[in-house]
């Protein structure tokens, strides 16, 4: 365990009454794809909501010697975790340039915002080179389709240089290979960073997960890599499915999609 | 957002001020001088209006409030200045014996007065501004907000009519910072320093707009939460654009009395604030000179058609905030922009839509 | 004050020009906002005396072509309109205002531009100035002769409600002064935003205070709401009656029948036997546009048209030196339909009839008191000794 | 049932749509990338967006010009993508708002509840407060509630766990079954192309290849849609 | 005694009035979102329409049950007229509503003011209202209790249509999804038409009343309209208990204000008083919670 893990402790969240995290345990390390998984409203989003102080929690969440909980949205933010929302949420009416800029702007000093922007910062090319979006500099965002939208997202988050990413179903609406695409994308950003993702693609899963944790009605229910996951018979019961186990067998059956289309989509 | 080159925009203010400072002296009457003096001084507001509201989203609905700082520092002051060693003469009949109110003392000095123009609205708007924000009143909740507190500061002073004059406002102020107001040569140095202000103030927001404050403001306002999540308080952006706009309402007010030569709680009162927001409106909230000449506009309809045909300018007016609002949201100053991309390829023109953000505002 | 206007600076050259057939008169009335209930009667009944003048070969044999702006119910743009109707328009005089507010808003601009202001309203008092002319009453012409009827009714305790601003405010302050000469106990005094109609808070309290009678100087429509709390609560007019100063014809049809029987002083009513009234009531009835009743601010604008004609055409000028000149002989007078008026040149206001009128069912006064002669107009009370003299030094040290 | 010819569409001045046919068909699959118009087509479909050339044929008649309460007066019913609900209503609301006025409707509302326990579980709750997942099936069943003659279906299974994925496929075969028509936006190819009878591939808002749906034509797909 | 029976009462009365101008917005503003400026005319339209059935019923006893129906219908085609030509096309930008409407109310002043007699007309109170009620010694005015149950009557049939019929979902459900709505088979258009319909309807109501309180003129609206957001506001939005629970305290606060001070001070104190409150509980008294982000 090292010093820039992130270590979740006996998590709670209580929305009056009813008990949506009842004492989740996990941890996060550089260089591994977490990933967090579980039947609807087991409470995936509400455990990320409670680290970025989106949901009032008890327990423990830190991030190195820092304890999480109880600060303010923008001053877990600045500690160095950020997340992606179920439904992307860009700036619309901001071009992509723009909204990177603004996610790349907490480093600098305040007067710096009074100054107007001189030419595209090397970490914004760099995000806007590893995404893909860099024939849409100047596109607002609210014209972008869903997908691109949820990849400027991930950009925002790399030119935010965030120490953790908390991606919540980061390829839901993409196709085949589009989610390939961001799943090695997913894999280069996590050689440097904390990457967790709360997906319910199972076959996304099983290609680029390093560790698994599958949380059922607010507790963790298993833990491990994903061949243990996916051989936990309680894992099957709740989630996997028998029935739903064959049908994305059936899909993984089908041929892999050829690797390095993401150009491709530029259409 | 398509944006003007900024070069152009900047070319635009010192064409403007040429013709403030330099072309309307020469070929207008003191009087229409004199009237277009008050509208810098309420384009002065308006800009600020167009700052807090077009790029923050912000629907300030009693920006009078500012106005007002402004307006009754300068006013209090003048009237000191006017009455001399005595007690201003409104004062004297209710209670004849009693001293200057405490509040008013201050106000003897030229160097207080300018400073309380200046750090009254700040103080106000951001003492309330960070009340309000930090715990999220935003959309109509805001403009209800500030529009109830334009009301009441109106009420308040309507009914204090010996520490305030009441209704009746402050007015007859003889000099101006020692110069007498009467004098033509001093009334043009009042109109150059409300011209000259407008045009400061236009380049301030000609600078925020091109800063990445300006970019920060626009994000905060179509996605207040989401910028939370990129490490910025919005309730910081906010407050800043906020307490900008407020110390231009105030700034405006301080120049509007020795101008106009009279301040009443009905300038700063629901309609006079609307009338504020009606200008801003109509030339384009989100521009940059969209505010001013939109308020200047307004200013001119209400004293020439107010003129020719009263009863027609209230109706003019209120169709004026129907149509520009119901088929120009952008008001009048996106009509160039809608006749370049009408001809431009179709494909190149995004749907702007404004106020997708409101509406979760007004409902959430 | 003094003659030229304050400051130093001369005023600017007159623009004035006469040299034609016709003269340019400006009439400033709020035509929109709040005011304009009120105020549009006064505009209208100056078009007609206008007109009339007109038929009769005009001013100095110069037609009327008259100049109507809007003061919109804004003080500034009062101000903002007397200069343009200076400096722009040039007319010769200025007609209108209703609001002291309004007054005092335009009396600055013409005494910088030595214009000529006529105001038509009765006011608090406490004032004169070389450029206006007041044809409205002043304290002593309508709040002095009210207290003097009801000391003569024997009223012991009595209440002063009226509406948040100067003139109410100033008028209860003289009140005050002369009730503790009468012996009259002040028992209460409530104020209501001018904008605001609901009065059962006030009455209520009102109740409590078990007072002999009323003093209403309550402004505009805020005087209904008064009125309909009094009567919800129970008051008649048998028990607890009303005087107002600013209920005339013209207001009285918007209350219904529960103001009937309460007083009211004014100088003028319409139904005053004068040998002048029932043309004017004729004539009236007869404009476009009309109301169809006379009432005294109206009255008021009326006679103030007609005294500027009787001053031009004694100075023989449309010059305000001239004009002014005119008015000191003391002998500028008109047969107005309250009675024959003389102006006072030293204080530019008139003499006036004292009346109260009781409202009888079909909204007209049935005229109860009458004072025995006119009234010389006293805008400071110098003839009253329980005016306090210092008030009195610093009011007008602070307007000159 | 539901046949779309040669539609142009888009939003504002930006057209997204040029030329799109899809042919009329027991459950029709329309797929392709990101951005390329999949849900602008189903918008239109179901009435939300105008388009400003060609024609919307449902069952015989020219829908075109109605509006979507219209459209689902006559049997269409839709399912957006983004597990849309009304969020300050209750789940159990959310399902008496479209099962009121209709024949049965507390019957229908128990058959939805049946086949999604977890709407049961929340009736009372807010469906602003339910889970992502929970939501889509809550839009689901309101669809389902409207007895409609043709479900559109814009990414149905997106943000489902597994064993619900599982079932909402069977539900849909079970449909198409039934004489449901189907038209279905779908990311799984593999289950799009298992249920369809016939699909409709698109790019950049046009379509590029059509087809009868199958396992086998999986690989077709895949490849016009890697160019 | 009266000097603490005496506000609580009158304020009762003022806090009733205040709900039935805010009732209608509580629709209009809290249900679908439209920040509607020109209620205050519609106000007064019910009002004028009062006076009008005066003029045709001479009865006066029986003019005013008549004329509140009246007034209501009167002032709900004015809404559904606003609704359809202007309204309709806002729903996607609700803040803009508010200066169109302001635009719509100066029309409908100046209107009223150039149709009517300027100093207004008289709209009189039925004898059977004539009279107090003796509460613990003080004389309460009958007429004050004729509001309240007018209020009530209001209230309860108001609410009684939002829950015991669909109608209710449908218009929570047309606010906060228009094309979900739309597509899930609600006719939004008829919603919204009915819905700003019965609150512009309220209006006219609330006009009755306040013309047996002050004047009717054109200027009468202008009194009432910020109160009555300010009600909406602190009663939290679309929440019909928290509009009369903040109604009815903000009346009696306004009552005893005045009671204890002036009348002006009253008006300042109360609606500082409100927003402090708003400062406290920025979504009123009672609040939804939602997890949306946007
Ligand atoms: N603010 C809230 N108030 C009440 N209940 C809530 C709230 N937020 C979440 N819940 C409940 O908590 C549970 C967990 O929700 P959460 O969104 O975390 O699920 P999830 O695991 O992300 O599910 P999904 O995969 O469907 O997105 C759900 O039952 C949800 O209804
Ligand atoms: N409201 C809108 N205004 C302008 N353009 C839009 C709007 N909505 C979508 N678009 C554009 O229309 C195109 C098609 O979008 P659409 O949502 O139909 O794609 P999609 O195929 O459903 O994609 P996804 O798989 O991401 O859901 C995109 O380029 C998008 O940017
Ligand atoms: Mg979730
Ligand atoms: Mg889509």
């Amino acid at each position: 365990m090292t010093d820039d893990s992130l270590v979740v402790t006996d998590l709670h969240v209580e929305f009056s009454g009813f008990v949506a995290v009842g004492g989740v345990s996990f941890d996060a390390h550089p260089g591994e794809v977490r990933f967090l998984i579980g039947p609807n409203g087991a409470g995936k989003t509400t455990c990320i909501d409670a680290v970025t102080g989106l949901a009032k929690a008890t327990g423990s969440a830190r991030l190195g010697e820092r304890e999480l909980l109880g600060r303010p949205v923008h001053k877990i933010v600045r500690l160095g975790i950020g997340r992606t929302f179920q439904t992307a949420s860009v700036f619309d009416e901001l071009t992509v340039l723009q909204n990177l800029d603004i996610a790349a702007g907490r480093h600098r000093p305040s007067v710096s915002l009074l100054r107007a922007r001189r030419g595209v910062e090397e970490s914004i090319e760099q995000a806007l080179e590893e995404t893909g979006l860099a024939g849409e500099l100047a596109t607002p965002a609210g014209i972008l389709s869903h997908g691109q939208k949820q990849w400027l997202e991930i950009a925002m988050l790399l030119v935010q240089d965030a120490k953790v990413l908390l991606l919540d179903e980061p390829v839901a609406g993409m196709s085949q290979d589009e989610r390939t695409a961001t799943g090695e994308l997913l894999q280069r950003i996590a050689a440097k960073r904390i990457v967790l993702v709360v997906e319910h693609d199972m076959d996304f899963m099983r290609r680029f997960a390093t560790r698994v944790t599958v949380l059922h009605q607010g507790k963790v229910l298993s833990q491990g890599t994903v061949a243990d996951v996916q051989a936990d018979p309680r894992v099957q019961e709740v989630y996997l499915g028998t029935a739903g186990a064959a049908t994305t067998a059936a899909m993984s059956a089908v041929p892999e999609p050829v690797a390095g289309t993401r150009q491709g989509q530029e259409d | 957002m398509t944006k003007p080159k900024p070069w152009l925009s900047l070319s635009g203010i010192g064409v403007f001020a040429v013709l403030l400072l330099a072309v309307a002296p020469l070929v207008l009457t003191d009087h229409w001088l004199n009237n277009l003096g008050k509208y810098c001084c309420w384009a002065i507001a308006a800009v600020g209006i167009g700052l807090a509201w077009g790029r923050g989203g912000m629907l300030v609905m009693g920006q009078g409030v500012f106005f007002a700082l402004g307006a009754y520092a300068m006013a209090m002051h003048l009237t000191l200045e006017t009455a001399g060693d005595r007690i201003p003469g409104f004062m004297v009949l209710y209670d004849p014996l009693a001293p200057l109110p405490m509040f008013w003392e201050p106000f003897r000095s030229a160097g207080f007065t300018l400073l309380a123009i200046v750090l009254l609205p700040v103080l106000l708007a951001g003492l309330l501004g960070y009340a309000l924000f930090k715990r999220r009143v935003k959309g109509a909740y805001f403009a209800i907000l500030t529009q109830a507190l334009a009301v009441a500061l109106a009420t308040l002073i309507s009914s204090t009519i010996r520490e305030t004059g009441g209704d009746t406002g402050l007015s007859d102020f003889k000099y101006f910072f020692g110069f007498v107001l009467n004098d033509p040569a001093n009334k043009l140095m009042v109109y150059l320093i409300a011209a000259a202000l407008l045009i400061v103030c236009l380049l301030a927001v000609w600078q925020l707009y091109r800063s990445r404050f300006g970019e920060l403001l626009v994000a905060t306002r179509d996605a207040e939460e989401r910028v939370r999540f990129l490490g910025y308080d919005p309730a910081n952006v906010k407050l800043v654009a906020f307490v900008v706009s407020a110390l231009m309402a105030s700034i405006g007010g301080a120049m509007f009395v020795p101008i106009v030569g009279i301040i009443t709680p009905a300038e700063i009162g629901a309609a006079a604030s609307v009338l504020m927001i009606a200008g801003v409106a109509l030339g384009g909230r989100a521009s940059l000179f969209g505010p001013a000449l939109g308020a200047m506009a307004v200013g001119w309809g209400q004293s020439s058609l107010g003129s020719t045909w009263p009863e027609g300018w209230t109706y003019i007016l209120g169709l004026l905030f129907i149509v520009v609002i119901l088929f120009l949201p952008n008001g009048l100053s996106s009509l160039p922009a809608r006749f370049a991309a009408a001809r431009r390829r179709p494909a190149e023109q995004p749907a702007p839509a404004i106020a997708v953000a409101e509406l979760e505002e007004v409902r959430s | 004050g003094d003659e030229t206007a304050a400051g130093g600076a001369s005023p600017a050259a007159s623009c004035v020009d006469t040299s034609g057939s016709t003269v340019k008169l400006g009439f400033l009335n709020s035509l929109t906002g709040g005011m304009a209930i009120s105020e549009k009667t006064v505009s209208n009944v100056l078009h007609m005396a206008a007109d009339e003048i007109n038929a009769g070969g005009g001013i100095l044999g110069k037609k009327i072509e008259y100049v109507q702006e809007d003061g919109a119910t804004d003080w500034p743009t009062f101000a903002e309109k007397t200069e343009k109707l200076l400096t722009q328009d040039c007319v010769a005089a200025i007609f209108g205002g209703w609001t002291s507010s309004s007054r005092k808003a335009v009396k600055p601009v013409v005494e910088k531009h030595n214009g000529l202001f006529f105001y038509p309203v009765q006011y608090e008092g406490l004032e004169s100035s070389p450029n206006i002319y007041y044809t409205g009453a002043t304290t002593n012409q309508q709040i002095i002769p009210a207290m003097d009827f009801l000391a003569a009714q024997g009223v012991k305790r009595l209440f002063l409600a009226g509406s948040d601003y100067v003139f109410p405010r100033t008028a209860n302050a003289i009140i005050k002064l002369y009730a503790a000469k009468l012996g009259i106990e002040i028992v209460g005094e409530e104020y209501v935003p001018l904008d605001k109609d609901d009065w059962t808070s006030q009455v209520a309290k009102i109740v409590a205070a078990k007072p002999d009678f009323i003093f209403n100087t309550i402004n505009g429509s805020s005087n209904v709401g008064f009125i309909k709390a009094y009567y919800d609560a129970g008051l008649t007019a048998a028990t607890t009656p009303i005087i107002s100063v600013s209920i005339a014809e013209e207001e009285a049809p918007a209350m219904g029948h529960e103001v009937t029987g309460q007083y009211a002083s004014w100088n003028y009513f319409q139904s005053l036997k004068t040998p002048t009234n029932p043309k004017f009531i004729e004539n009236w009835k007869k404009y476009p546009n009309s109301s169809g009743v006379t009432s005294d601010p109206m009255e008021a604008a009326y006679i103030s048209m007609y005294l500027y004609k009787a001053l031009v055409e004694a100075a023989g000028s449309f010059d305000v030196a001239k004009v002014n000149a005119a008015a000191k002989t003391n002998t500028i007078t008109f047969d107005a339909p309250e009675g024959k008026v003389t102006l006072d040149g030293d204080n530019h206001h008139i003499s006036k009839p004292g009346h109260i009128g009781k409202i009888n069912a079909t909204n007209q006064f049935d005229i109860v008191w009458a004072s025995d002669k006119v009234i010389e107009p006293d805008p400071y009370l110098e003839g009253y000794d329980w005016f306090p003299a210092d008030i009195r030094k610093q009011l007008t040290d602070a307007a000159g | 049932m539901l046949e779309l010819t040669d539609i142009e569409a888009g939003y504002g001045r930006t057209r997204v749509l040029h030329g799109v046919t899809v042919p009329s068909g027991k459950v029709v699959a329309v797929l392709g990338h990101n951005g390329a118009g999949k849900t602008t087509l189903l918008r239109l479909a179901i009435g939300l967006i105008k388009p400003s050339k060609g024609r919307v044929m449902f069952d015989g008649e020219d829908v075109t010009s109605l509006a979507p309460n219209q459209r689902v007066a006559r049997g269409m019913a839709y399912v957006p993508q983004g597990q849309q609900s009304f969020g300050q209503l209750t789940t159990l609301e959310n399902l008496q708002l479209v099962a009121d006025g209709r024949r049965g409707g507390k019957a229908l509302i128990e058959a939805q509840m049946a086949r999604f326990p977890a709407l049961e579980q929340f009736a009372a709750r807010k469906a602003g407060l339910l889970s992502g997942g929970q939501r889509q099936q809550l839009a689901i069943a309101r669809a389902l509630i409207t007895e409609p003659r043709l479900l559109i279906l814009d990414e149905p299974t997106e943000g489902i766990q597994p064993t619900i994925v599982a079932e909402i496929e069977q539900t849909i075969m079970q449909l198409a079954g039934e004489g449901i028509d189907v038209l279905l936006v779908e990311q799984h190819i593999g289950f799009a192309l298992v249920a369809a009878e016939r699909y409709v591939v698109l790019a950049s808002g046009r379509v590029t290849q059509t087809g009868e749906g199958g396992q086998a034509a999986t690989s077709t797909v895949r490849a016009a849609m890697a160019i | 005694m009266d000097a603490l029976i005496a506000p609580l009462l009158n304020g009762s009365a003022q806090g009733a009035l205040l709900l039935l101008a805010a009732l209608g917005l509580s629709l209009t503003f809290g249900q679908m979102g439209v920040i509607n400026m020109a209620h205050g005319e519609f106000l007064m339209i019910g009002a004028f329409a009062a006076y009008l059935v005066q003029q045709v019923i001479v009865a006066s006893g029986l003019s005013i049950p008549v004329a509140l129906p009246v007034a209501f219908g009167v002032a709900g085609l004015f809404g559904l007229l606003l609704e359809v030509t202007i309204i309709q096309r806002m729903y996607r930008r609700p803040l803009d509503t508010l200066l169109v409407t302001v635009g719509v109310g100066l029309i409908l002043q100046q209107a009223a003011l150039q149709i009517f007699p300027s100093q207004g007309v008289p709209v009189e109170k039925p004898a059977w209202l004539d009279g107090q009620l003796n509460i613990l010694g003080y004389e309460w005015p009958l007429r004050q209790l004729f509001t309240i149950l007018l209020a009530a009557v209001c209230v309860a049939a108001l609410s009684a249509w939002l829950k015991h019929t669909s109608f209710g979902r449908r218009i929570r459900a047309t606010v906060q999804n228009r094309d979900l709505a739309e597509t899930s088979g609600i006719s939004t258009r008829t919603v919204d038409r009915l819905t700003f319909f019965t609150g512009s309807g309220l209006a006219g109501v609330a006009g009755v009343a306040a013309s047996l309180i002050g004047g009717t003129n054109s200027q009468m609206g202008a009194q009432y309209i910020i109160p009555a957001f300010l009600v909406v506001a602190a009663g939290g939005i679309g929440q019909l208990k928290g509009t009369i629970i903040a109604a009815w305290a903000v009346g009696v606060a306004l009552s005893y204000f005045a009671y204890w001070t002036t009348g002006s001070l009253a008006q300042v104190l109360a609606f500082i008083l409100v927003i402090v409150f708003l400062q406290l509980r920025p979504q009123g008294l009672f609040t939804v919670r939602t997890r949306s982000l946007a």
